[in-house]
């Protein structure tokens, strides 16, 4: 299973090459990957719905990562329409790309989604999940931006982005806490540990990220919006990722983990009312659209909203029903959303109310989406019947407010009815209409669709091929063991053969009607669609515009402000661990200390406090220097008297340079002129007061206590010995930490290079002027 | 004598950062010329004051006889002192090429390369 | 030794022939060829054989300086000379004449000898010598040029910087003062022994001002935003990939090795600044509209990562820190070359004055996006693996605001990436702008040759993530560890 | 500007200066000095040269330029480190030869580290001074 996954990123960077020297075949060479693989699954089908293929690579030792994949039936069938659809969608996007330039990238950013997806379905490891989950999302990002040079597409492809892509880092929280709950990071071993995670005091939290990440991922309420924005994607892309696989990949993860996290009344609240929601919101919505893709879409979020409340519900008959319909809505809608993209081809339009009798110019279309059409509306004999039976079933034996439950799965199945009349009566029957440059889509285009149309009547026809792969994949959801009894035609009137024919009528009704529904629709329209959308949208518009004011406030550009910062974050520290861990304690005998100074001492301590003050008040630049000199030297007359002569020796040379330099380099500047405002004066003064007193206090507290250097005394008689020199100091310089004063001469010469550098090297002079303004050079 | 210095090397502490938080370049060249001094002589004082000799071995002698101050801050500073040096003399022709940039002494003045909306 | 004299040698050779433009550029690519080998062969050693220790001048340790290399440090050296060895192959063909002549090879060897000085050494104080080698090549290196906004940055560089060490130097003070030691094991010992008497926490907190500067935290790093877009792309690369790295690896090295008194303490203080950090660096970084700033900002919040990974103060937290270091170190640098190539073709790293490169520059679409969305932590590709070591630790420890920040502040990352992508590749340029002229083909190799080179290694480390992983694991069981340490340099001793 | 007083002294401080800085680098090991102290003296012997006479002038008394003269004491205390190394000891390790100089006394590595540091001195405080003054000339045009 991985060399199926490898192959589709992997030939993914070749299919650029292959559509550069042969443009009208690469599409259809492409989808041999695909069918290849499909086939391959067809191979292995027999042990998939038995025990299951296994497969492990030890990949690496980060905690809970493996790469192992576990084909069984959910995955079997996921795998199937991902291969199976892809191969069709290939060849059609062949026929659809036709002469673009770009198709080459096109065709290799849909084969890495299929690998993408294809290792989502697959995967065993919950990293490995993640990690695949989070892949679709960027391929996903990147085709939705397909047509980047529009505003829209950009937009678009950003939203659903973020929106995926924020659920996906709560996914991975969720499934983190998970394998640390359960201990076992195979999803496989996961269903044995339903009690530990249900007990455990992070089950609702896993569930709330759970449901952040398959909500975000298949488009549930609130976060629907952002699949009708993907619409923006060419059809291909559409048809593929936003109708048959990627949106699915959120229901796949609740059908995977509802044998471990399932069947409690918070799974069953929490998805039931989250997808009944979507399924309401999604197919009333889709009947006020105008734009064929649009509709669709949001056909496509309320049948995922659907496939959430059968999971939520989590019955047997739940589980049959969800695998049922999740197979049949992949073939018709599939079908559909090319249909919708041959006919754009053909016209240009893909408005509905534009499009009339198109039967005859297209009959092939008609036939295709009539297939698929039927399907969708539930229609007997084909796949979507019985899928529409055993939802119903379900509600009716789900037990609870049966009546409710039904009712609002019959007011969502109304939706689907007229969807599919949309998409068929609507367009082909009556009067046909005349285009401007209206071309007949060739074979590339219809293929895809009759196929799946096709399969959606075989299937229907074929009842045990049908349940066996579907009974599979409830097994897995439902977590025991399962079979479904499928049937052509029911032998007998049954309840929800009733409910079934209801729906169809109903639907019909209302399709006829359907204008009178305008009102209501708009005022759904604009409290749902508008309402998280706006929201999300003030979001994210809003983010720079505060992160800009935040960031302006702090990094305002005024150095004082940053050297403030510093200060005060170190005295605030220090505040709060001398608050809460204790303080340094206080030095004694501070008094008998301060009485062994010497009156020479006295002196020289107030002439270095004076200069200080004359620093701080000085505003020529004369003062400054003198005052900074005062301060200097006797700093280094300090020195002296305390038996460091070479330091002494050392900071007087400096010292006296430093003025020189002083002097050189600042001379031509203007005198300072007192800037800040008393209040200003005021604070710096006691900040900076505290953090002198602090450095005071420490100094204090330090040397409280005698010191007993292991360093002084070694170095006192290592000198002479092993260094041949009578001054201590030097020879710890040039000997003992020799390593320090290469370090040391290093930075005077690295100085002087810069400085050097810095007063020769301008830009605007001679041949230099390059490295100039604020762009720089590369 | 300990505590009188450690006083003044509070002050010079102050002092330093008091004068980075002005406004004026030079005085910001100031006040890390200050912190440099506080800190070197900050190591003076904490490696505890003696009156006593400087560290040198007496001709003749193989060791130096007690009392006799620290070397090993004695080289410390030595060495910070000289890249206090360099680090400074530097900081210094900045300046002056900030100065000459901006056209000011003001450091409120040089924000350009912080905030993206007020440059040109 | 071999990392700090093979630089060392080169630049004494480069300064002593000042200005031969071309003996420069051969100095410098044949220094940091044989610094990634001497990193290579260091590391196998340091891997194979435990800490090394040598002690310079043959002088005994506490008492001389020594030179030490665990396995961090020799992981840091050899990052130190990938990327030195990439942006100088970029150098060659993108830095003006007039900047080569002014040494800015010699001052970039510096740099990097400065940046394995501080990886490896063993003493406090010449810690510290490294630390301002570092900061005066990079001050020379940030204003060498002298344009104005390169003057403004490097006025708040050095401000913040010389504060950084001037609480360095008093830090340094106070332990000498305390202890009578510089050697850092030494110094572990004597601290690890220290009487209540002893105010060691509130020492910690001068070092972790002054680190936290260094290492651009919150709410210290505003230097960082100011400066580092300014200088020449290669400069920029070498300073996003490396110069913060120091202040993390000085911190990380601080407080696995001498502070851990109290550490409930310490390194909660750290995990809150962690989070502030990553909170406020990806707020600047959605902030900003300038390709450079963007990714100024992004340093600062992934900083955050780092440190968090320090202050949760466990094996798998550690591991997980030092593999976002290395991930961090490749990603940032290649992105800051990739900018660089984006304005080369493209004439602006301003968003609004960029666009349409996905149309034109196809392969460069790829060379930004895999980097960005690696630095995002998007999967399978480097950021993601560290990321899910940190969460994981997270959450094992219930500290689930913190661990719903982190993903936060993942997504922004990816949100502030994708702006650039978006505005520069996407969108269509705006009018009126000039399109460059094209590349000689010695200069696209020299420029797009390192993108591909740490690309391919991001890559590497995406794929195998487990060996580099396991790498980390031995590095952080060495932190957590310090008596191996402190035996490897004071021998078998008390 | 120049001064004749202060060409005149110069001529004779000058070799004074150089002498006196050499006598600091030597009796460092012994006594208060060391090559730090030496580099300056002589850095300031060259300075004051220069502003007696010229910038160019200075140059070209010194006869090298002032990088070659970081870079050449760079490699004094690079060289110094290296016997050691061959010797199979650590970089830096001091060496000492047994022959006794005339008034320098035992040549040792360790000098040679020392005579580095005062190259690199001089050789740095001459640039910037250099590069001070002539900026200035600049200007001023």
């Amino acid at each position: 299973m991985l060399n199926a996954v490898l192959a589709g990123f992997v030939l993914a960077f070749a299919a650029p090459q292959v559509a550069r020297h042969l443009p009208r075949q690469a599409g259809t060479i492409a989808a041999l990957l695909p069918a290849g693989i499909f086939v391959w699954l067809l191979n292995q089908a027999e042990m998939a719905l038995g025990p299951g293929v296994v497969e492990r690579w030890p990949w690496s030792p980060l905690p809970g990562v493996t790469l192992s994949f576990h084909l069984d039936g959910l995955s079997l069938l996921m795998a199937l329409i991902i291969s199976g659809v892809g191969a069709l969608i290939l060849i059609y996007a062949g026929a659809y790309m036709q002469g673009q330039a770009q198709a080459g990238r096109l065709y290799a950013l849909l084969l890495a989604f299929m690998a993408s997806m294809l290792g989502l379905v697959l995967a065993d490891n919950l990293i490995a999940l993640f990690i695949f989950w989070e892949l679709t999302s960027i391929t996903s990002f990147l085709l939705i931006g397909w047509h980047y040079q529009e505003e829209r597409s950009r937009a678009a492809a950003l939203q659903a982005l973020i929106v995926t892509g924020g659920g996906g880092l709560a996914l991975l929280a969720g499934l983190v806490l998970i394998g640390l709950v359960s201990g076992t990071w195979e999803i496989a071993g996961l269903a044995a540990q339903a009690g530990t995670l249900q007990d455990s005091g992070l089950y609702l939290p896993i569930l709330l990220l759970l449901w952040l990440g398959a909500a975000s991922k298949s488009a549930q309420f609130p976060f629907h919006f952002w699949l009708p924005g993907a619409m923006v994607a060419p059809t291909p892309v559409s048809a593929y990722l936003h109708s048959a696989t990627m949106v699915k990949a959120g229901v796949y993860l609740l059908a995977r983990l509802s044998p471990a996290l399932g069947g409690t009344q918070e799974w069953s609240l929490l998805f039931m009312v989250t997808g009944l929601v979507t399924l309401l919101l999604g197919g009333w919505l889709s009947l006020k659209q105008d734009d064929m893709k649009r509709m669709l879409a949001y056909s496509t979020v309320s049948s995922l909203g659907l496939l959430v409340t059968l999971l939520g519900l989590g019955t047997k008959l739940a589980a049959e029903a969800a695998a049922l319909y999740l197979l049949a809505h992949a073939l018709f809608k599939g079908a559909l959303f090319m249909v919708a993209g041959a006919i754009d081809h053909a016209s240009g339009t893909r408005d509905l109310r534009r499009l009339r009798g198109l039967a005859g110019a297209l009959p092939t279309g008609a036939l295709a989406a009539g297939l698929a059409g039927l399907s969708m509306a539930g229609i007997p004999l084909l796949a979507g019947f019985a899928a529409k039976e055993f939802i119903y079933e379900a509600a009716l034996f789900s037990g609870g407010s049966v009546w409710l439950l039904t009712l609002l799965l019959l007011a969502g199945n109304v939706a689907f009815v007229v969807v599919a009349q949309q998409m068929t009566l609507r367009i082909f029957s009556g009067a046909s209409l005349r285009f401007e440059h209206f071309h007949a889509p060739g074979v590339g285009l219809w293929a895809g669709p009759l196929v799946l149309g096709a399969l959606g009547l075989a299937l229907g026809l074929l009842p045990e091929v049908t349940a066996t792969l579907a009974g599979a994949a409830a097994r897995a959801i439902y977590g025991a063991p399962v079979t479904i009894h499928l049937f052509v035609l029911p032998d007998s009137v049954t309840p929800m053969l009733l409910l079934s024919a209801l729906t169809i009528v109903a639907g019909i009704l209302l399709y006829r009607r359907r204008t009178k529904l305008e009102p209501w629709l708009n005022w759904l329209d604009q409290g749902a669609r508008l309402g998280p959308e706006n929201a999300f949208r003030r979001l994210v518009g809003g983010l720079p515009r505060f992160a800009e004011r935040v960031t302006d406030m702090q990094q305002n550009g005024r150095l004082r402000s940053y050297v403030m910062w510093v200060v005060g974050a170190w005295l605030l520290l220090l505040a709060l661990t001398w608050l809460l861990r204790g303080g340094p304690g206080v030095p004694s005998d501070l008094l008998a200390r301060l009485a062994d100074l010497r009156f020479h001492e006295l002196v020289l301590v107030v002439v270095i406090l004076a200069g200080l003050a004359s620093v701080m008040q000085a505003n020529t630049l004369l003062t400054l220097i003198v005052s900074l000199g005062v301060v200097g030297f006797g700093t280094a007359i300090v020195f002296i008297l305390f038996g460091a002569p070479d330091l002494a020796m050392t900071q007087f040379s400096i010292e006296t340079l430093g003025v020189i330099l002083f002097v050189l380099v600042l001379y031509r500047l203007p005198g300072m002129v007192r800037l800040s405002p008393r209040r200003t004066v005021l604070r710096d003064s006691v900040v900076t007061g505290l953090a002198g007193a602090v450095v005071t206090l420490m100094i204090l507290v330090i040397t409280d206590v005698p010191l007993v250097s292991p360093l002084k005394t070694w170095f006192a008689d290592a000198s002479e010995p092993l260094g041949h020199g009578h001054n201590v100091v030097n020879v710890i310089l040039v000997d003992f930490r020799g390593f320090d004063t290469m370090g040391e001469i290093t930075v005077l010469g690295i100085a002087a290079i810069g400085i050097f550098a810095l007063l020769k090297l301008r830009p605007g002079r001679g041949g230099e002027s390059k490295a100039g303004d604020g762009e720089g050079r590369t | 004598m300990e505590v009188a210095l450690a006083i003044v090397i509070g002050a010079l502490y102050a002092a330093g950062l008091y004068m980075m938080l002005r406004r004026s370049m030079v005085k910001l060249i100031a006040g890390l010329v200050l912190l440099g001094y506080a800190s070197n002589l900050l190591i003076f004082v904490v490696s505890r004051l003696t009156r006593a000799s400087p560290p040198l071995v007496p001709e003749g002698a193989h060791s130096v006889a007690e009392p006799f101050a620290d070397p090993v801050p004695q080289a410390l500073i030595l060495t910070a002192i000289v890249i206090g040096f360099g680090l400074q003399a530097f900081a210094l022709v900045l300046v002056r090429r900030a100065f000459q940039a901006v056209n000011s002494d003001d450091l409120d003045q040089v924000t350009a390369s912080d905030r993206p909306d007020l440059q040109a | 030794m071999l990392p700090i004299l093979i630089p060392f040698l080169m630049a004494i050779l480069s300064i002593i022939n000042w200005g031969n433009r071309v003996l420069h550029r051969f100095l410098a690519l044949a220094g940091s060829v044989g610094l990634l080998f001497a990193a290579l062969a260091l590391l196998t050693t340091v891997s194979e054989q435990g800490i090394l220790s040598s002690n310079t001048g043959d002088w005994p340790a506490p008492f001389g300086i020594v030179l030490v290399a665990d396995l961090p440090g020799a992981i840091m050296v050899l990052m130190a000379a990938i990327v030195g060895l990439a942006v100088l192959v970029y150098s060659t063909a993108s830095l003006d004449e007039a900047r080569e002549r002014f040494g800015y090879y010699p001052l970039i060897l510096i740099l990097l000898m400065g940046m394995c000085g501080a990886f490896l050494t063993g003493d406090l104080f010449n810690l510290y010598v490294w630390f301002e080698i570092m900061l005066i090549a990079s001050f020379a290196l940030l204003a060498l040029g002298g344009s104005r906004a390169q003057l403004e940055g490097s006025v708040k560089y050095f401000a913040l910087n010389l504060l950084v060490s001037a609480f360095f130097l008093t830090g340094i003070g106070f332990l000498y003062g305390m202890t009578g030691s510089l050697n850092m094991a030494a110094l572990a010992q004597a601290l690890r022994a220290a009487g209540p008497e002893q105010p060691v926490t509130t020492v910690a907190i001068f070092f972790m001002i002054a680190f936290g500067i260094k290492a651009a935290m919150f709410p210290l790093y505003f230097w960082l935003p100011a400066s580092y877009h300014t200088p020449p792309v290669a400069v920029s690369a070498i300073f996003a990939g490396l110069l913060t790295k120091v202040g993390v690896y000085a911190m990380i090295r601080m407080f696995t090795l001498l502070f851990v008194q109290d550490t409930a303490w310490t390194h909660g203080l750290l995990l809150v600044g962690a989070a502030l950090t990553m909170l406020s660096g990806v707020l600047g970084a959605v902030a900003r509209r300038e390709i450079r700033r963007i990714l100024s900002f992004n340093i600062i919040s992934h900083i955050g990562y780092i440190v968090l990974g320090l202050a949760l103060y466990r094996p798998l937290a550690l591991a997980g820190a030092w593999l976002y270091l290395i991930h961090h170190v490749i990603v940032m640098a290649t992105l800051f070359l990739v900018s660089g190539i984006v304005q080369r073709v493209g004439g602006s790293f301003r968003l609004a004055r960029l666009g349409g490169l996905y149309q034109r520059h196809p392969g460069l679409a790829l060379l930004f996006l895999l980097p960005a969305l690696a630095l995002s932590g998007v999967p399978p590709l480097s950021g993601f693996w560290p990321k899910l070591v940190l969460l994981q630790a997270m959450l094992q420890d219930g500290l689930w605001l913190l661990a719903a920040i982190a993903l936060l502040v993942s997504l922004l990352t990816l949100f502030s990436m994708m702006r650039i992508w978006v505005g520069a590749f996407w969108s269509q340029a705006p009018a009126g702008v000039v399109t460059p002229a094209p590349m000689a083909s010695v200069e696209r190799r020299m420029l797009y040759g390192p993108v591909l080179a740490l690309l391919a290694l991001t890559i590497a480390i995406s794929v195998f993530s487990g060996p580099a992983f396991e790498l980390t694991q031995r590095a952080a069981e060495q932190l957590l560890n310090p008596q191996q340490y402190i035996v490897a340099v004071l021998g078998e001793s008390p | 500007m120049t001064s004749i007083i202060l060409v005149v002294a110069t001529r004779l401080i000058f070799p004074l200066m150089l002498m006196f800085s050499l006598f600091l680098l030597l009796r460092g090991h012994d006594a208060p000095g060391g090559g730090f102290v030496g580099g300056l003296m002589a850095a300031s012997a060259f300075a004051l040269f220069a502003f007696a006479t010229s910038v160019t002038r200075a140059r070209d008394a010194l006869r090298r330029s002032t990088f070659r003269l970081i870079g050449v004491g760079l490699l004094f205390a690079f060289i110094s480190g290296l016997p050691g190394l061959f010797a199979g000891s650590p970089f830096l390790t001091a060496m000492w030869t047994s022959a006794e100089v005339p008034v320098i006394g035992k040549l040792s590595s360790v000098l040679l580290f020392d005579t580095g540091v005062l190259l690199v001195v001089v050789g740095v405080t001459l640039t910037i001074v250099f590069a001070m003054a002539e900026a200035d000339e600049e200007e001023e045009e």
